[in-house]
C-alpha cells in the first residue's frame, strides 16, 4: 500500500517523536509513505479564524498537489487532519467558496477536483492494515502496561470519519493489539486545553490537569494520544500543573510509539526519549 | 436566441412509484421546473422504446422514464425488463447521435417526492445546456434540398410536355 | 407506415372540463385560457371550467352535458387520477356514457402545486390537456371485471393491533388466521407493567384479549410462524406460511411446565429474551405465565440434546402428555384469503447507536423496555427495582428522545416516549422512592388525560429538566459525584450547564420500523416511506389502506403509535377488510391486455414476461393467450410483442402515441 | 446542404430544358445500373471527344465501417442484385483470409458448385436478355423487339421457355444452399452455413447435365445467328470496337481459367505474361485514378502508371471480363470449354483478342466451363459431407479475397479491430476494372459511328452496344456512389453549346 | 395491344435485385406479359424517358418503383411517374424503407466523399480530386447530378399507394400483387402486400423456440456451428423474425442463417428496430446493469443489426451531426 504524507508544522517541530515513530512503524509494516512535495501550512486553527477563505485556499493547495497522484493523503496531526477534511467539505458544499478557491489555485497553475481522501494514520492502521495483520508484527507485547487512550477533540469532531465522536475505540483496539491493557475512562475526547494553555493558562492548565489526573486515578501508567498538540499539552505542562494543582507525572506517548515498541523497534527510532516526562519508568514498570 | 431556451421533456412515469412520487411532490408543494410533461403508464415495463423515439421525432428535447426501484416493482419485475431494453435503447440512440443524457431512466419510489423534484430540475438544467434537439425542424431542413426540384417538376407538369421538343 | 390519427370527420364528440379546485389550481394555472384552448381542439364540442368539478354540481354538469350534447368522450382536467378518476368515471356513467370513455388530466399535483411561473404552468397544463383530448378519441367502451372475494382473512402480527383486528373480524363471523413470529402473542404490550395515563395494569387488559383469540372458534392462531410468500390479488390471495418447530406438540401441551423443572439444567442460566436479557431461562421455556398459546418450547441453540445429542431428555419423560417431539420439522402451510391485515409493529431503538449515553459501557444505564420488566410484578425482580449490581438506586435519570428527534439517528418524534417516561418516572418513584429526574426537549402530552397525567407527576415531586443530555459519564468532578453516573446537560430553562449525579439512567428509546420491514413490504408488495414505516395509501383519507388493494396496515408498523390509537387503527383496518369481503366481489380495473389472435405469430416472446403467469401458449393454435382474470395490467407484454399484436386496454399504442403527439404539438 | 452544387445543378437543369435540341438516350437500357455519355463535336460536326460519366455513389465502403465483418457477405451482395453471388462469395473468401481460417473442404466444394451455377445463369441472362438481343434480334431491329421477347420471337417460344426454365432450375441450386438466390446468406468464414442433403444430389446432377446441354446449345445458337452473319462478324471485328490494352483474369496453377479461386494474371496487349500475383498483393499492382467529371474511379496498372485514356503497352489501362479472362489464361479448365476456346481464338485471329464485342462469344465459352464444373462437382461424393464449416479461432485483422465475377475480377479488402468490426474496406469490382476501357470504347465508337453530326437511332444503339458488350454493371461499379443516372448522349460544340438533341 | 393495362417498372438507388426478382417470375413472366403492356423497364427494354413523358397523366395503371432515393434525377423520375401512374407500388426494401443503402444515413455526406476518393486503400489521388457537379476538361464543361444529403424511402418523396416488401420481394408475393392489381380488387391504400403477421408464423423452426429464452449471451453466426433445426434466437443468434413481417416463407432460416428483417415490420409497428429491442431484450437473463451490458456487447452494431434495411424509416431518420 502507498500513501502520501502531509507532515504539517507540528511533526517537523514539537511533534518530531510522532513523525519518527510514524515513519518507522509504517516502514516496518511495509507501507510506503512519500512526503507530499512542496506542501505548505495546512491553514489550521489561527488562520482559519482570521480569514477562512484564505486558509481554505492554503489547504486547497496541498490537496491540489496531492490530487496529481491517485493516492490517499495521511495527515497525522489532528489539526491538519481536521482542516484538510473541513476543506474537502467546504469545497463540496459551498459552490461560491469552491469558485474562489479554484480560481486562487488556477493562478498558481493548479486545479482541484475533490478526489483526494485525507486519512489519519490510526485509521490506516486499523482499517487498511487491520488488527489481525498488526498482531503478526508484535514481537514483544507490552504486557501489564495500563494505558489511557486519549483521542482529543479534532480527529472525531465534527466529522467522525473513522470512529465515533463520543466514544471512539480504534486506539483502544490498537492498545489491546500491542498487548497492553486499555483503561476505560470517559474523557477520551475531552478538551486537553488546546491553545488555551498559551492564551488562558489558568483554564488550559486545569483542563490538562483533569485529564492526567483522571488517567492516573484510573491506574493508567501512561496516556497514549494521536495528536501532537494534545501530547504537548499533557506532557509539557506537568511542572506547571504540579505548581498550580498537584504533581501527577504521567508520560504521554504517541500510539505510533507504543506500536513501535511492541514491534521491537529500537527506542531511538521512536523518539521515546523526546518526552519531557520520561516514559522509562512506565515502560519498565510492567 | 437571446431568451433562454426552455427544453420540452416528455416523461413516462409508472403509476405505482414515480407517478405517485410526483403526486407526493405536489401535495408537499415542492417547486420544480415546468419543462416536463408526464404520461402515466401502469408500469415502466409498458414503455416501448418506440415511444421514446416517437417523442424525440415529434420534438422532445429530452425523454425521462421513471419506475420503481429494482426489486420494488409493483408488478414484481417489470422494471428489470425496462432496464434491459433501455440499456440497449441508449446504445441505439448513441448510434443515431442522441446522447448526453437527453434520454434518462430513473428509479423513484412513491415516497421520493423530493427525488422527482431533484431529477426534473437536474435534467431540465442539463438538457437546456445541450440546447434544442428539434427533430421536426431538422426533418424540414433536411428535406429542403428537395423543394426546388419539386417546385420545378410541378411547374414543369403544368406546362406539359412541350419543353421536350421532338 | 400509417399515421395514428383518426380522420377528422369521424372524431368523437368530446366534452372537456377544467377545475379551479377553489384556488388550488386557478392561482397558478390560467383556467379560463385552458378552457378556451381546449374548446379549439379537434373533436371538442363542449369546454367548461368550474370551481369544484368533483362537487355534486360539477358532476351533475357533466352528466347533463353528456345527455344534451350527445358527448361520446369525456376529459376532466383537475387533480390526480389517483384521487378522483373514479369520481368522474361515475359521473360519466350517470350521464349514460361508458365510464372508460373518460380521461383525467392532473394539473394540480403535477402543475399548479409544483410550479411558480403562471405562464409556463398554463402552457404545460395545455400540453397535458391536448394530450388527453388526443388520446381519449381512441378510448374503447370497457367493463370492469368482477371477481369473487374469499371471505377469509389473515392478520399478520400478534401484538395488540393484530389481536384487536383479529377479534373484530372473527366477531363479525369471518374466519381469521393470526400469524405471529414469536412463540406467544401479546407483542410489546405484554412487556408492560402499567399503561399510561390511566395506569391500569397492561396484563389485566391484554391477557383476556389474548385468551379470547386462542378460544375464538373463528380464529386459527399460528405463533412461532412467518409469512414466506404472498401471491394472487385483492380478494384472492394465496399465502405461504412457515411454521418453525417448537419440538413440542402444540395440541398436546397444556402448559403445566413440569418439563421446565425437569430440565437437566437445574439452574436457569440462559439470557431470557422476553425479559430483555435481565432474567434467565432454561432451554425448555415459556415466555411468561400468560403466554398464548400456553405451550412450552425448546431453544435449539441451548438445549443439550440438540447441541450434544447426549441428553436423557428428562423434559420429555416429565411430560405425561407425551407432547415432546425432538424430530419436529419446519412446516410450510398455504392459506387462501381475501384480505390481509398487517400489524407487524415496531422495533425499539438500539441506544448503542448513541454512545454518549453509555449504554453497554455503564451497567447503570437501562433502556425503557428493561425498566418495564424491572417494574413489572411478573418481571425478573418481581417488580423490585434493583441495579445490575444488586444495589437500589437513590437517584434515577430518565433521558427522553433517545433515537428520536435527532438528526444523527431518527428525525421523527416517537410519540409515546414522553408519556411512558412519565409513567416509568411514577412507577420508579413508587417502587423505589428514588429521586427521579426527567430530561426532556419538549413535553408532548397530546391525548386524553395526558396533560393531566403530567401535572400529576409534577405534583409527585418528579424533577423535570428541559435540555438534551450531552453525555452520561462516570468521571467524578467532585467527591459527591464519586461512584455515580453523571448526566451533563444544559438546563435551557435555568440557562446553565448542570451535572446531575444518579445511580440509574433510563433511556427512553424511540420507535423504529422492524428490522425486516423492507423484506416484509416487498413480500406483501406494499410501500415504505423514507423513514421505513409502511406507506399508507393516503395520509388522511386512507390511513389504513395500502397501494395494494386488499392489504391493510394497523398500528406501529405504519408509524409510532400509542395503544389507544393502535387499537382504533386495528378496528379501522378490520372494518376495511370487512367492507371488502361483504361486498362479495371486487371490480378489477379493466386495463388488462389481450392478444389479437389473427395477428399473433406465436413467437412466445410475451409468455415468460408475465409475473402472474397470465400468458400461456396454446399448443394447438400455436398462439399466445392471456387470461384476463390473472392479468394485472402492467402492459409489459404489450410493449414487448415484437409484431404489436398485444393490446392493453386504456394504454393501447394508439392512445399513448397520440398522447405524445398531443404534448408535443 | 451544398448550395453551390444546387446552383450548378439548377443551371444544368435549365440548360437541359431550355428548348435547345440535344441528343439524348435516356435511360441507357439493358444493363444493370446507369451511365451518361457526353459527346463533344468539332466544327466539322465530327466527334471531338465522348465521355462516359457515371453519376452514382452509394457509399458501401463507408457505411460498412463499424459493421461486423461476418455481415459483409450479405451487405456487399446488395451492391448488385444481378451478381450478388459474386460479391457474397468474394466477401466469404475475404473472411477466410481475415480470420486466417482454411475453408472446410466440403464447404469449398459447395461454394464452387454454387458459384459455377451462378456464373452459368448470369451469363445466360446476359446472352438472352441483356446483351444478346443486339445480335440475336439485330442491332437495328425495332426497339419493341430488342429484348427477351424479341429473342423468343427469333429463336422460338420453346427455346425461350428452355432459357427461362434452365435458368430457374440452375438458380434453384443457389436457392437451396443460399436460402435466397438473390442475396444469398450462406457465406461465413471457414465454409458455408448450410450443407447439401444426399437426397437432393440426384436432382442437382440432372440440372447440371441439362445446363451443360443448354450451354452447348447456346454456342450453337451463337454460331447460327452470329457467326454465320457476316454483318455481325464485321461489327465485332470492326475497329470501332477494338482496343489494344492489358488484360487481367484469375487462373489456376495450370494457368487455366478459374472463376472461384487462384492467382491474378495480367498479360500485355501482345499477350505476354506481365504479372502473376496472389490477390493479397493487389495494392502493389492496381491503383485507382479519379476524374472530376465522373463518380466512378479508374483503376490502372500501378507499375505502368496512369497515362490517360490511351491504348497500348505504355498505358496502365487494362480490361477484365470474359474476353480478358480468356486472353489472360492459357486455356479452359474443362474439355468442352477448351474446345470452344480454341475455336474462338482461331476464328478471331489468335491471342490476344482485342474486339470488345467478342465478350459475347467468350461468355458462351465460359458458360460451358461453368456447366462442366457443375457436372464434376455434383458427381463428387464429398459434396454432401455432414460437416462443411470450420469455426475460426484466430483474431481478425485484415483480409483480401477475390473471385472472377461474370463481369470481371472482383476484389474485396477489409481491415477490422480485434472484435471483427470493419475499420476500413476497399471494393474493386468487375466493371470498375473495365471503366477506363469502357470509356475509351464509347469515345471510339462515337468517333467511328457519328460522322458530320449525322446521328440516327440504330447508330446510338451501336454506341450503347459498345459498352453493353462488357455487360457492365454500373450498379456494381458505382457501389461507391449515390443514386443512379440514365445514359445521356449530348452533342455539344467546342464551346459546350448543345448542338442537337434527339429524343426517340 | 393498346387495350392491355399499361405498367411501368423503374429503379432508383438499387442493386438491380428487384429486376432480377421480376425476371425470376420465370415462366410466370410470360403470363404477366400476356396480361399487361410494359411501357417502361430500363433493365430489359428499350423504352426511354421521353416515351413515358409523352403519355397522358394517369395513363399507366401501375408503376413499380424500386430503389432508395439519393439523387435529384431519381426524385425527378419518380415525380414524373407519380403523375403518369394511377397506382404507385413501392417495390422492395430500398424503396419502402431505404434498404441497405440507407445505412449510409449513419454517415455524413462529406465523410463518404472523403473516404471514397482520398482515404480508400489503393487511391492514387494526390490532387485530392473529387467528382464535381460541374467541371471542365480541356475547356469542355461536364456536369453531374446533385447528390443528396441522405437516403430516402420512396414515400418520403412521393405518395405511395402500395408496398411490396423484401430484399428483394419474392416472386410469389410479386405475382399475388400483380394479380390483385389486374383483378382490380385493390386493398386499402397504404397496404403492404404481404401477410400482416410476423415471420415466426411460417418458420419451420417455430416449434423449437422455448417459451423462456433467458439469454445470457448473444452469439455471432461465425462463432458457432448453427443447428439447422433449432430456433435461431434460442441459439443466441439475433434473428429479426419475431419483429419482421412474414411472406418470404422464412428463406434465410431455411438457409440456416438468421432473419435480418428485410420485409420490415407489421402494420402495427412504427419502428422495427425499437420494437425488436423491446421484445428480445425484455427476455434476456441478467438483472444487474453490468451483466446486462455484457450481454449487449454481443451485438456490437445495434443500428446495422436492427435497421439493416430500414434506417430511412427509423423514427429518427438519420444520425445527427
Amino acid at each position: 500500500m502507498k500513501y502520501l504524507y502531509f507532515p504539517g508544522c507540528s511533526l517537523k517541530g514539537t511533534g518530531r517523536a510522532y513523525e519518527e515513530s510514524f515513519l518507522a512503524v509504517f516502514k516496518a509494516l511495509g507501507l510506503e509513505v512519500r512526503e507530499l512535495e512542496d506542501w505548505n501550512c495546512c491553514g489550521a486553527t489561527a488562520y482559519m479564524s482570521v480569514d477562512e477563505t484564505k486558509s481554505y485556499a492554503l489547504a486547497g493547495r496541498n490537496l491540489a498537489i496531492a490530487e496529481r497522484e491517485d493516492l490517499d493523503v495521511i495527515a497525522p496531526c489532528s489539526a491538519c487532519y481536521l482542516v484538510l477534511n473541513k476543506t474537502q467539505h467546504g469545497l463540496k458544499d459551498n459552490p461560491e467558496l469552491r469558485r474562489k478557491v479554484v480560481n486562487a489555485l488556477k493562478s498558481a497553475g493548479l486545479d482541484y477536483k475533490g478526489k483526494v481522501r485525507v486519512r489519519h494514520p490510526l485509521d490506516v492502521l486499523i482499517n487498511d492494515v487491520g488488527v489481525e495483520k498488526l498482531a503478526k508484527f508484535i514481537k514483544n507485547p507490552l504486557k501489564g502496561l495500563k494505558i489511557a487512550p486519549y483521542y482529543g477533540c479534532q480527529v472525531v469532531r465534527p466529522y467522525s470519519t473513522f470512529d465515533d465522536q463520543y466514544n471512539p475505540v480504534t486506539m483502544d483496539k490498537l492498545i489491546e493489539a500491542v498487548g497492553a491493557e486499555c483503561v476505560s475512562w470517559p474523557l477520551k475526547t475531552r478538551c486537553c486545553g488546546g491553545s488555551l494553555t498559551g492564551t488562558l493558562p489558568e483554564v488550559g492548565l486545569k483542563l490538562a490537569y483533569i485529564l492526567v489526573k483522571e488517567a492516573k486515578k484510573r491506574g493508567a501508567a501512561a496516556v497514549v494520544t494521536l495528536c501532537p498538540l494534545c501530547q504537548f499539552n499533557l506532557d509539557g505542562y506537568q511542572d506547571q500543573i504540579a505548581r498550580k494543582f498537584e504533581r501527577v507525572d504521567i508520560p504521554t506517548l504517541y500510539f505510533t510509539q507504543i506500536l513501535g515498541l511492541a514491534m521491537g523497534l529500537p527506542e531511538s527510532e521512536l523518539g521515546i526519549k523526546r518526552g519531557i516526562i520520561s516514559a522509562q519508568a512506565a515502560l519498565a514498570g510492567r | 436566441m437571446n431568451e433562454q431556451f426552455e427544453p420540452k421533456i416528455v416523461a413516462f412515469f409508472c403509476n405505482w412509484c414515480t407517478y405517485t412520487a410526483a403526486d407526493l411532490a405536489g401535495v408537499s408543494r415542492l417547486k420544480y421546473a415546468p419543462n416536463v410533461s408526464v404520461i402515466r403508464v401502469m408500469c415502466s415495463g409498458r414503455v416501448d422504446p418506440q415511444f421514446v423515439l416517437d417523442a424525440f421525432a415529434r420534438g422532445a428535447d429530452g425523454v425521462l422514464l421513471g419506475g420503481c426501484h429494482p426489486g420494488d416493482c409493483h408488478y414484481a419485475e417489470g422494471n428489470y425488463k425496462t432496464l434491459r431494453r433501455m440499456r440497449m435503447l441508449e446504445r441505439m440512440l448513441k448510434g443515431m447521435g442522441i446522447h448526453d443524457g437527453r434520454f434518462r431512466l430513473e428509479w423513484i419510489s412513491g415516497a421520493e417526492g423530493d427525488k422527482v423534484k431533484a431529477v426534473i430540475n437536474d435534467m431540465t438544467k442539463k438538457v437546456r445546456a445541450l440546447g434544442p434537439l428539434d427533430l421536426p425542424g431538422k426533418f424540414k431542413e433536411w428535406d429542403k434540398e428537395m423543394e426546388e426540384l419539386e417546385a420545378h417538376v410541378n411547374k414543369d407538369s403544368k406546362k406539359g410536355e412541350t419543353t421536350h421538343a421532338r | 407506415m400509417s399515421e395514428n390519427k383518426p380522420k377528422q370527420e369521424n372524431l368523437p364528440r368530446i366534452g372537456f372540463y377544467v377545475c379551479h379546485c377553489g384556488s388550488n389550481i386557478s392561482s397558478m394555472v390560467d383556467v379560463a385560457a385552458v378552457q378556451k384552448y381546449a374548446a379549439g381542439l379537434p373533436g371538442v364540442v363542449v369546454s367548461r371550467d368550474y370551481k369544484y368539478m368533483c362537487s355534486d354540481p360539477g358532476q351533475e354538469m357533466i352528466a347533463k352535458d353528456i345527455k344534451e350534447h350527445k358527448l361520446e368522450r369525456l376529459v376532466v382536467s383537475a387533480c390526480s387520477p389517483n384521487l378522483h378518476e373514479e369520481t368522474f368515471r361515475k359521473a360519466a356513467a350517470r350521464g349514460g356514457l361508458n365510464p372508460f370513455y373518460f380521461q383525467m388530466v392532473n394539473i394540480r399535483e403535477h402543475v399548479a402545486w409544483v410550479h411558480t411561473d403562471k405562464k409556463a404552468a398554463t402552457e404545460k397544463a395545455m400540453q397535458l390537456v391536448s394530450a388527453a383530448i388526443a388520446r381519449v378519441a381512441f378510448h374503447q367502451a370497457l367493463d370492469k371485471k368482477r371477481v369473487p372475494v374469499d371471505p377469509n382473512v389473515m392478520v399478520v402480527g400478534g401484538g395488540i393491533a393484530g389481536i384487536h383486528a383479529a377479534l373484530t373480524l372473527a366477531n363479525a363471523g369471518k374466519k381469521v388466521t393470526l400469524v405471529e413470529r414469536e412463540a406467544t402473542i401479546g407483542g410489546h404490550m405484554a412487556l408492560f407493567d402499567k399503561t399510561f395515563p390511566t395506569l391500569d395494569c397492561a396484563a389485566c387488559i391484554l391477557t383476556p384479549k389474548m385468551s379470547a383469540v386462542k378460544a375464538h372458534p373463528n380464529i386459527t392462531l399460528w405463533t412461532y410462524s412467518e409469512v414466506e410468500k404472498v401471491e394472487g390479488y385483492v380478494g384472492n390471495y394465496k399465502v405461504t406460511v412457515k411454521r418453525k418447530p417448537r419440538y413440542v406438540k402444540e395440541d398436546l401441551c397444556v402448559g403445566c411446565m413440569e418439563c421446565i423443572d425437569a430440565c437437566v439444567f437445574k439452574e436457569a442460566k440462559f439470557a431470557d429474551k422476553f425479559n430483555q436479557g435481565l432474567g434467565k431461562r432454561k432451554p425448555v421455556y415459556i415466555d411468561f405465565p400468560q403466554a398464548t398459546p400456553k405451550v412450552v418450547l425448546i431453544d435449539k441453540d441451548t438445549c443439550l440434546h440438540f447441541k450434544t445429542g447426549k441428553c436423557k431428555q428428562s423434559c420429555a419423560t416429565a411430560c405425561d402428555r407425551k407432547a415432546f417431539d425432538f424430530n419436529q420439522k419446519e412446516e410450510t402451510k398455504e392459506l387462501q384469503v381475501g384480505a390481509i391485515v398487517l400489524a407487524t409493529g415496531f422495533k425499539a431503538f438500539d441506544p448503542a447507536r448513541s454512545p454518549q449515553y453509555g449504554y453497554g459501557r455503564y451497567p447503570g444505564v437501562y433502556t425503557a423496555l428493561e425498566i418495564e420488566r424491572l417494574v413489572n410484578a411478573s418481571g425478573p425482580t418481581s417488580g423490585e427495582i434493583t441495579l445490575r449490581d444488586g444495589k437500589h438506586p437513590k437517584a434515577v435519570g430518565i433521558i427522553h428522545c433517545v433515537g428520536s428527534r435527532d438528526a444523527k439517528t431518527n428525525k421523527w418524534c416517537s410519540r409515546v416516549c414522553c408519556m411512558y417516561s412519565l409513567k416509568l418516572a411514577h412507577l420508579i418513584k413508587e417502587h423505589s422512592g428514588a429521586e427521579v429526574y426527567n430530561f426532556y426537549i419538549d413535553m408532548r402530552a397530546p391525548g386524553k388525560a395526558y396533560e393531566e397525567f403530567y401535572d400529576k407527576l409534577l405534583g409527585e415531586g418528579v424533577h423535570f429538566i428541559r435540555g438534551r443530555v450531552d453525555e452520561v459519564t462516570d468521571w467524578a468532578m467532585t467527591p459527591d459525584e464519586e461512584g455515580k453516573l453523571v448526566l451533563r446537560v444544559e438546563d435551557t430553562l435555568a440557562g446553565f450547564v448542570r451535572r446531575i449525579p444518579v445511580d440509574m439512567v433510563v433511556l427512553s428509546t424511540g420507535l423504529e420500523p422492524q428490522a425486516d420491514a423492507q423484506e416484509v413490504r416487498r413480500r406483501f408488495n406494499i410501500g415504505c416511506g423514507t423513514e421505513g414505516f409502511f406507506q399508507e395509501r393516503h395520509p388522511k383519507l386512507a390511513p389504513v389502506n395500502t397501494f395494494t388493494d386488499g392489504i391493510y396496515i394497523a398500528g406501529a408498523c405504519q408509524a409510532p403509535r400509542d395503544i389507544p390509537d393502535t387499537v382504533a387503527q386495528a378496528g379501522a383496518a378490520a372494518a376495511e377488510a370487512l367492507a371488502l369481503i361483504d361486498a362479495g366481489f371486487v371490480e378489477l380495473e379493466p386495463n388488462t391486455s389481450h392478444v389479437i389472435e389473427d395477428e399473433c405469430c406465436g413467437c412466445k416472446s410475451c409468455v415468460p414476461l408475465c409475473p402472474y403467469s397470465a400468458i400461456t401458449f396454446d399448443e394447438v393454435k400455436k398462439k399466445a393467450v392471456i387470461n384476463e382474470v390473472l392479468c394485472k395490467g402492467c402492459g409489459v407484454c404489450a410493449a414487448a410483442c415484437p409484431s404489436g399484436s398485444i393490446v392493453q386496454n386504456l394504454f393501447d399504442d394508439d392512445e399513448i402515441f397520440s398522447e405524445i403527439r398531443g404534448i408535443l404539438k | 446542404m451544398d448550395t453551390n452544387a444546387q446552383k450548378v445543378w439548377n443551371q444544368a437543369h435549365q440548360q437541359a430544358n431550355s428548348g435547345r435540341r440535344t441528343v439524348t438516350i435516356d435511360p441507357i437500357t439493358r444493363l444493370e445500373g446507369h451511365g451518361k455519355i457526353e459527346i463533344f463535336m468539332n466544327d466539322q460536326g465530327n466527334v471531338d471527344r465522348a465521355y462516359l460519366q457515371i453519376p452514382e455513389l452509394r457509399g458501401f465502403e463507408v457505411f460498412c465501417q463499424g459493421r461486423p465483418a461476418e455481415d459483409m457477405p450479405q451487405l456487399t451482395s446488395r451492391i448488385c442484385g444481378v451478381c450478388p453471388t459474386a460479391h457474397h462469395m468474394a466477401a466469404a473468401k475475404t473472411l477466410d483470409d481475415l480470420y486466417g481460417v482454411e475453408c472446410h473442404p466440403v464447404g469449398r466444394k459447395i461454394r464452387e458448385l454454387v458459384y459455377n451455377a451462378f456464373m452459368f445463369e448470369d451469363h445466360a441472362l446476359h446472352v438472352y436478355v441483356l446483351g444478346g438481343p443486339d445480335f440475336i434480334v439485330g442491332p437495328d431491329a425495332p426497339k419493341e423487339q430488342r429484348n427477351i421477347l424479341g429473342v423468343i420471337g427469333k429463336v422460338g417460344l420453346d427455346v425461350g421457355k428452355k432459357v427461362i426454365s434452365t435458368r430457374r432450375r440452375v438458380r434453384e441450386i443457389i436457392n437451396y444452399v443460399g436460402g435466397k438466390v438473390i442475396h444469398p446468406v450462406m457465406g461465413l468464414p471457414g465454409g458455408v452455413a448450410k450443407g447439401i442433403a444426399p437426397s437432393e444430389i440426384a436432382k442437382f446432377r440432372e440440372v447440371a447435365k441439362d445446363a451443360l446441354e443448354f450451354a452447348k446449345f447456346t454456342l450453337q445458337v451463337f454460331h447460327d445467328i452470329v457467326l454465320k452473319n457476316d454483318a455481325y462478324v464485321k461489327i465485332i471485328t470492326s475497329d470501332a470496337f477494338t482496343h489494344k490494352t492489358y488484360y487481367m483474369g484469375m487462373v489456376d496453377k495450370n494457368n487455366k481459367v478459374n472463376f472461384y479461386d487462384g492467382e491474378l494474371r495480367v498479360v500485355t496487349p501482345e499477350g505476354k505474361e506481365f504479372a502473376k500475383f496472389p490477390v493479397q498483393d493487389y495494392l502493389e499492382h492496381i491503383a485507382e485514378h479519379v476524374e472530376p467529371w465522373s463518380y466512378i474511379k479508374f483503376p490502372f496498372l500501378k507499375k505502368v502508371g496512369w497515362h490517360g485514356f490511351t491504348e497500348g503497352g505504355a498505358s496502365g489501362v487494362f480490361a477484365v471480363a470474359p474476353m480478358a479472362r480468356l486472353n489472360a489464361a492459357d486455356g479452359m479448365a474443362t474439355p468442352e470449354a477448351q474446345r470452344a476456346y480454341e475455336e474462338y481464338f482461331k476464328v478471331l485471329g489468335g491471342k490476344p483478342v482485342h474486339h470488345t464485342l467478342a465478350n459475347h462469344w467468350a461468355r458462351v465459352v465460359e458458360m460451358i466451363q461453368a456447366a462442366e464444373r457443375m457436372v464434376e462437382l455434383t458427381n463428387d461424393p464429398e459434396l454432401t459431407g455432414k460437416e462443411f464449416r470450420t469455426v475460426p479461432a484466430k483474431t481478425p485483422k485484415a483480409g483480401v479475397g477475390a473471385v472472377e465475377a461474370p463481369r470481371g475480377t472482383l476484389i474485396h479488402h477489409y481491415e477490422t479491430d480485434e472484435n471483427g468490426l470493419i475499420l476500413r474496406s476497399n471494393l474493386i469490382v468487375a466493371t470498375l476494372n473495365n471503366s477506363a476501357r469502357i470509356a475509351m470504347s464509347v469515345d471510339k465508337a462515337a468517333k467511328g459511328l457519328i460522322k458530320d453530326g449525322k446521328v440516327n437511332d440504330g447508330l446510338l444503339n451501336m454506341v450503347e452496344m459498345a459498352f453493353r458488350a462488357y455487360d457492365p454493371c454500373f450498379g456494381c461499379a458505382t457501389h461507391t456512389l449515390p443514386g443512379e443516372m440514365p445514359l445521356v448522349v449530348t452533342l455539344r460544340d467546342m464551346k459546350g453549346e448543345i448542338i442537337r438533341e434527339i429524343r426517340r | 395491344m393498346p387495350d392491355k393495362p399499361k405498367v411501368a417498372f423503374y429503379w432508383c438507388a438499387s442493386c438491380g435485385g428487384c429486376e432480377e426478382a421480376v425476371v425470376d417470375l420465370a415462366e410466370d413472366i410470360l403470363k404477366v406479359v400476356e396480361a399487361v403492356d410494359i411501357v417502361l423497364w430500363p433493365v430489359a427494354m428499350d423504352f426511354k424517358k421521353a416515351d413515358v413523358e409523352a403519355r397522358p397523366d394517369k395513363s399507366i395503371v401501375a408503376g413499380f418503383i424500386n430503389g432508395a432515393i439519393r439523387t435529384s434525377e431519381q426524385e425527378e423520375w419518380v415525380r414524373m411517374l407519380r403523375r403518369k401512374c394511377q397506382v404507385v407500388v413501392s417495390f422492395g426494401a430500398c424503396a419502402n424503407s431505404g434498404g441497405i443503402p440507407a445505412l449510409a444515413n449513419q454517415f455524413q455526406k462529406e465523410s463518404i466523399l472523403k473516404y471514397v476518393y482520398e482515404d480508400c486503400p489503393g487511391m492514387d489521388n494526390p490532387g485530392k480530386t473529387r467528382p464535381q457537379p460541374e467541371s471542365k476538361d480541356e475547356g469542355r464543361t461536364l456536369t453531374l447530378p446533385e447528390f443528396r444529403g441522405m437516403v430516402r424511402s420512396l414515400d418520403q418523396v412521393i405518395e405511395v399507394d402500395y408496398y411490396l416488401p423484401g430484399c428483394p420481394p419474392t416472386p410469389k408475393i410479386i405475382m399475388a400483387a400483380v394479380q390483385a392489381l389486374l383483378s382490380g380488387k385493390l386493398p386499402p391504400k397504404g397496404t403492404v402486400l404481404s401477410p400482416d403477421i410476423a415471420l415466426c408464423e411460417e418458420c419451420k423452426r417455430k416449434d423449437s423456440k422455448p417459451a423462456d429464452l433467458a439469454l445470457t449471451e448473444f452469439k455471432r453466426p461465425h462463432q458457432i456451428q448453427i443447428d439447422p433445426e433449432k430456433c435461431l434466437l434460442a441459439q443466441g443468434l439475433v434473428c429479426m423474425g419475431p419483429a419482421t413481417r412474414g411472406g418470404c416463407e422464412a428463406l434465410c432460416p431455411a438457409g440456416n442463417m438468421a432473419c435480418t428483417g428485410c420485409f420490415g415490420p407489421t402494420s402495427r409497428v412504427k419502428d422495427q428496430g425499437a420494437k425488436f429491442v423491446s421484445s428480445v431484450f425484455s427476455n434476456i437473463a441478467p438483472k444487474e446493469e453490468k451483466e446486462i451490458d455484457a450481454v449487449l456487447d454481443g451485438i456490437p452494431d445495434p443500428i446495422g443489426t436492427f435497421y439493416r434495411y430500414g434506417l430511412s424509416k427509423c423514427l429518427l431518420r438519420r444520425k445527427l451531426q
